[in-house]
């Protein structure tokens, strides 16, 4: 974990109510794909948690979605300087994704996926991506992942665009052989995923945090292995420890 | 140079800065952010004797310079603290630490107290009576000047260590308590713990918190600590710990002109991990300025 | 086109908004300000059989999210708002207003209550049992059942207009007080007043306010008064006047889903004397977003 | 009573921790120099009175001491906009001012009188002005005085500029022959106007105020005729008026 300020570069709309920020600052703190940093906000008691979707040794790239009143005012910030936590949570354990790693991200919930992607990716790992969305104007970072160089499909709920359906769905059109998943996104899809593939997955889960750092016990949840902090030994759990 | 030291019950701490339980776990995050040497003391999660989970999530909601909490004391039990928690403490804390205890019983207290008589780690016993998210429908001990005293008077029998209840603000009359509580042979108060609070999801049209009610902290409740501290500096002769929504040097200042002989900080240090050692800097500083030479003296001049 | 009406014992308010009392005077300086007749009523400030200066100054200090006020009911005296202030009232506002009387003793809340009685333009008569800023040391006939029902009665008996008691949050069981109030004849309450509460300022080591402590009301209560306003509808079934730190249409939604028939605006007026009108002006799309089409329909869903 | 946003112009500092800040926008709710605007700060709830110094048609200046969190928060503020509550109180009475009235400013008490001042000196009123401060570092608006034709003397309580002393010990220095005097400044400096002069005065007071438009009772005080809101019916009272 560090503390630091971030300034930032950029801050704009890529889908609907989704907004790219673009950050510079000390990203020591960052060790892992899937980790999160948490935004200090003017006016706002608590800091609001986002995944890192992507980062190097200048900055590092965000993508929210605006949902309330913190993130709203994010999304209007377009200069100036953001206090951070970063390096917050576990992240996904790269060498547990073995060499043909499938992604699936839904929504918000597929940031982290790139960070992820990259690395895999630079690693030699052949990955595929499923993205699931709602509808055609929420569909975000398409293009950014097939320029990775991997499969990327995307599936949307109203068929509105690329494949109808859920990201489950998505995955059936998909040749078998993968030898683990990664996943973030809603609870639900979690749960699909989880109940589908039979091969092991991590699991990013999202729970209502305090300071995410592991010190309040806000964001427990039950695990096969006793409780566990999302925002610490989480939020990446493997799919064989969830109790559902 | 600032003299920044007090003493609590016989116990010197080198300045009033103390975090409090619940907001810094048994210390074990915090010190990979600082070295917590720098603290008067800290007081752990408060600990039962059962290990616990607590309540169902959500459990922490944000509100207008506070949030509010429904955790529920999860906490490993008081076995596990002796065993693992307290070793990994004295790896990195080197000073006494407040030892905060829950329960359900005037007998888990008592148990809980006399697990912690021996250990020498612990200055403090830190008696929490008013933990807003226990006891539904039941006993609160801490609204009640009779049960507070009946679980004082019992663990005051269970160790030789100083013990301090801490109050809660949930009451008419906080001064009638804490009397109770010194009487029945508190050596020092903690307060105040939350206030109790609610938030309503207006999309879903339920509690935020899936217990529905939980405690606010953070800097909203100050004033309302800081009357608390104040009232019962009046009322009693036994050190008091005051706490509720500091975050700053000088939050620190008026909560012991108020009446508190040390300072406990809770909510703030979720916001920022920093917020002890920022605070700590920060006192030489505003000492100066306000020509304080020894902080002890300023304790209840209001 | 949304509802927004809301009942109060028989009397249609065409929206729940009422600015709370002591908060926007007898309305003279808020009518130059936008048209009053768009708001569901308003209270008037506290007043008491004779005039009174009320506390020394300072009276009022800044908090994070809030205020503390000690005025100590400054107010020109029944027979000078009967005579003067609710005539000019009538020039400009056309709908039952809500007469707030404060007092020291049951009888001087039943002078005021029959002075009242008469007064066509009253709708309801709000008795606030629980002014933080006054009995020093005596009766606060809000913390006690037994007072408040005592007073509630004398009341019920020299006033055929609906009476609502207004409750302290400065005590341990909001609900046994509301109880009381309703057995003893209450037809409504309102809740909540101030939480007693303190600042010092830490140059002169001296408390703020002049009266050492006041009231703390604004943002930074709002979770307390939601959670004290959804205890009481469960225990209660006359209807329940919510307030405390209300400062948006969302808030006022959610006040009511906790169990408010209606909900009183204060200290936000005057951070933002055009508070409740934008809050009536935006209730109606925050009622589309939430697919709410009678406001009424969402009381005490929580 | 106007409720506005005003336009950040310029605010600078121009003596020590007192800066002048130019504002634009509608300043159709003033009605009288003495008045004062009521400020909104962001993460303060409770906004901020500040006299107005001087106002046209386009905007205002103001100037303000940084004295706590509020002011150096304003200090801080270099551009964007304000919400200001503006023709706050009654202000002086230029018809009550007589042709040769007497204006003694102390301290941040001084910018009310000067657009007091350009009042009577366009009304053909022979003002003069003295103003008092600590230090020679606290001097500002002794220029601006004298460039609007009026005999402006400066006393300093260290003696470090102007003449030694208090504005008492300055206005012995004046001719007599004064009709009526306005001041405004700390409380013990418009006590000992009170006393030593015998001619009319117009005194602005300062209270701690929370809504600064007379609706709380904050800020009341007990004049000999009976209670006034100093935000409302003052600040400016008549000595005459005034129980010390
Ligand atoms: C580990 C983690 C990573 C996340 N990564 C992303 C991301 O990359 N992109 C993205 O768009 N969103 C992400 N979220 C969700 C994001 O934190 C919330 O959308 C955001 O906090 C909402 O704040 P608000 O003020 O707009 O909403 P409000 O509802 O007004 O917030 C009120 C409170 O609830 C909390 N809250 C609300 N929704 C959530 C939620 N879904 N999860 C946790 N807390 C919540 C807020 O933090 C705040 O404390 C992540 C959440 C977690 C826990
Ligand atoms: C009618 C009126 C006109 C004023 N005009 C000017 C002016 O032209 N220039 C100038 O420099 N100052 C002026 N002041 C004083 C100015 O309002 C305070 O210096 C300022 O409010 C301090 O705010 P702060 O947050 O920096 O101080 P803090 O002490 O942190 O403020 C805490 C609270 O106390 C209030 N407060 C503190 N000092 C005063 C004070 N002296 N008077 C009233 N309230 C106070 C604040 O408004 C705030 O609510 C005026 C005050 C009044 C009442
Ligand atoms: C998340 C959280 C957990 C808490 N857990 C405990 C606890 O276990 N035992 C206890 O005595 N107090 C607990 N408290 C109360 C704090 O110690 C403190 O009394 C209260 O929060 C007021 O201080 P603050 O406003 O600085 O947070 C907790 C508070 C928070 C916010
Ligand atoms: C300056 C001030 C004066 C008040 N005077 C009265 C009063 O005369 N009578 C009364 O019943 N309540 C009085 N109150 C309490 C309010 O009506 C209200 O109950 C309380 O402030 C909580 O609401 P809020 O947070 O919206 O201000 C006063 C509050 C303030 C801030
Ligand atoms: S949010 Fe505090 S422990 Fe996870
Ligand atoms: S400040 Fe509210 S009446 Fe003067």
């Amino acid at each position: 974990m560090k503390k630091a300020l971030f300034k930032i570069l950029s801050n704009e709309p890529i889908a609907k109510d989704v907004y790219k920020l673009v950050l510079e600052g000390d990203t020591g703190g960052i060790t892992a794909p899937g980790q999160f940093v948490n935004i200090e906000l003017e006016g706002f008691f608590l800091r609001r948690p986002i995944s890192v979707c992507d980062w190097d040794d200048k900055g590092m790239t965000l993508i929210y979605k605006t949902v309330g009143k913190g993130t709203k005012c994010l999304s209007e910030k377009k200069s100036g300087t953001l206090d951070l936590l970063t390096g917050l949570g576990n992240g996904f354990d790269l060498s547990k994704c073995g060499k043909r790693p499938l992604l699936v991200g839904g929504g918000v919930g597929t940031p982290p996926l790139y960070g992820l992607c990259k690395r895999l990716v630079e690693r030699g790992a052949a990955s595929a991506v499923v993205l699931g969305f709602n509808t055609a104007d929420d569909v975000f970072y398409e293009e950014e992942f097939r320029a990775l160089g991997v499969k990327t499909l995307v599936a949307t709920v109203d068929g509105s665009y690329g494949i109808g359906g859920l990201v489950t769905d998505a995955i059936k059109t998909l040749p078998v052989g993968f030898d683990s998943y990664c996943a973030c996104g809603p609870e639900p899809m979690l749960r699909a995923l989880c109940d589908t593939l039979k091969i092991k997955g991590q699991l990013s889960f999202e729970e209502r945090m305090a300071c995410g750092f592991g010190v309040c016990m806000g964001c427990s949840c039950k695990t096969k292995y006793g409780s566990k902090r999302i925002c610490k030994d989480g939020p990446v759990l493997s799919s064989n420890e969830v109790i559902w | 140079m600032a003299d920044m030291s007090v003493v609590l019950s016989g116990i010197k701490l080198e300045n009033p800065v103390i975090p409090a339980s619940g907001c810094f776990g048994y210390g074990a995050e915090f010190k990979d952010f600082y070295d917590l040497n720098i603290l008067g003391s800290f007081s752990f999660k408060g600990t039962t004797k059962e290990p616990r989970f607590g309540n169902p999530t959500p459990r922490v909601a944000e509100c207008t310079g506070g949030i509010l909490n429904s955790i529920g004391l999860q906490n490993p039990g008081i076995e596990a603290v002796i065993n693992e928690e307290l070793p990994r403490i004295a790896a990195f804390f080197k000073k006494p630490v407040i030892a905060n205890i829950g329960g359900f019983s005037v007998d888990e207290f008592v148990y809980c107290a006399e697990r912690l008589d021996g250990v020498e780690q612990v200055g403090i016993i830190e008696v929490n009576i008013s933990c807003p998210n226990l006891h539904k429908g039941g006993v609160n001990f801490g609204s009640d000047p009779k049960a507070a005293a009946e679980v004082t008077a019992a663990v005051r029998k269970a160790t030789g260590k100083p013990i301090y209840i801490k109050l809660s603000p949930n009451v008419t009359s906080i001064t009638e308590i804490a009397k109770a509580c010194e009487d029945a042979g508190a050596d020092g108060l903690s307060l105040i713990n939350t206030l109790l609070g609610m938030r309503i999801d207006i999309k879903s049209r339920k509690p935020l918190l899936a217990n529905k009610m939980g405690g606010l902290s953070g800097r909203a409740i100050f004033p309302v600590a800081l009357r608390m501290v104040y009232e019962v500096r009046k009322a009693v002769k036994i050190p008091i710990i005051g706490m509720g929504g500091v975050a700053s040097a000088e939050d620190v200042i008026e909560m012991m002109m108020a009446g508190a002989s040390a300072v406990q900080i809770g909510a703030e240090n979720l916001r920022n991990p920093f917020a002890c050692k920022e605070i700590i800097e920060d006192l030489p500083r505003v000492m100066a300025e306000l020509g304080i030479e020894r902080l002890r003296d300023i304790i209840g001049v209001a």
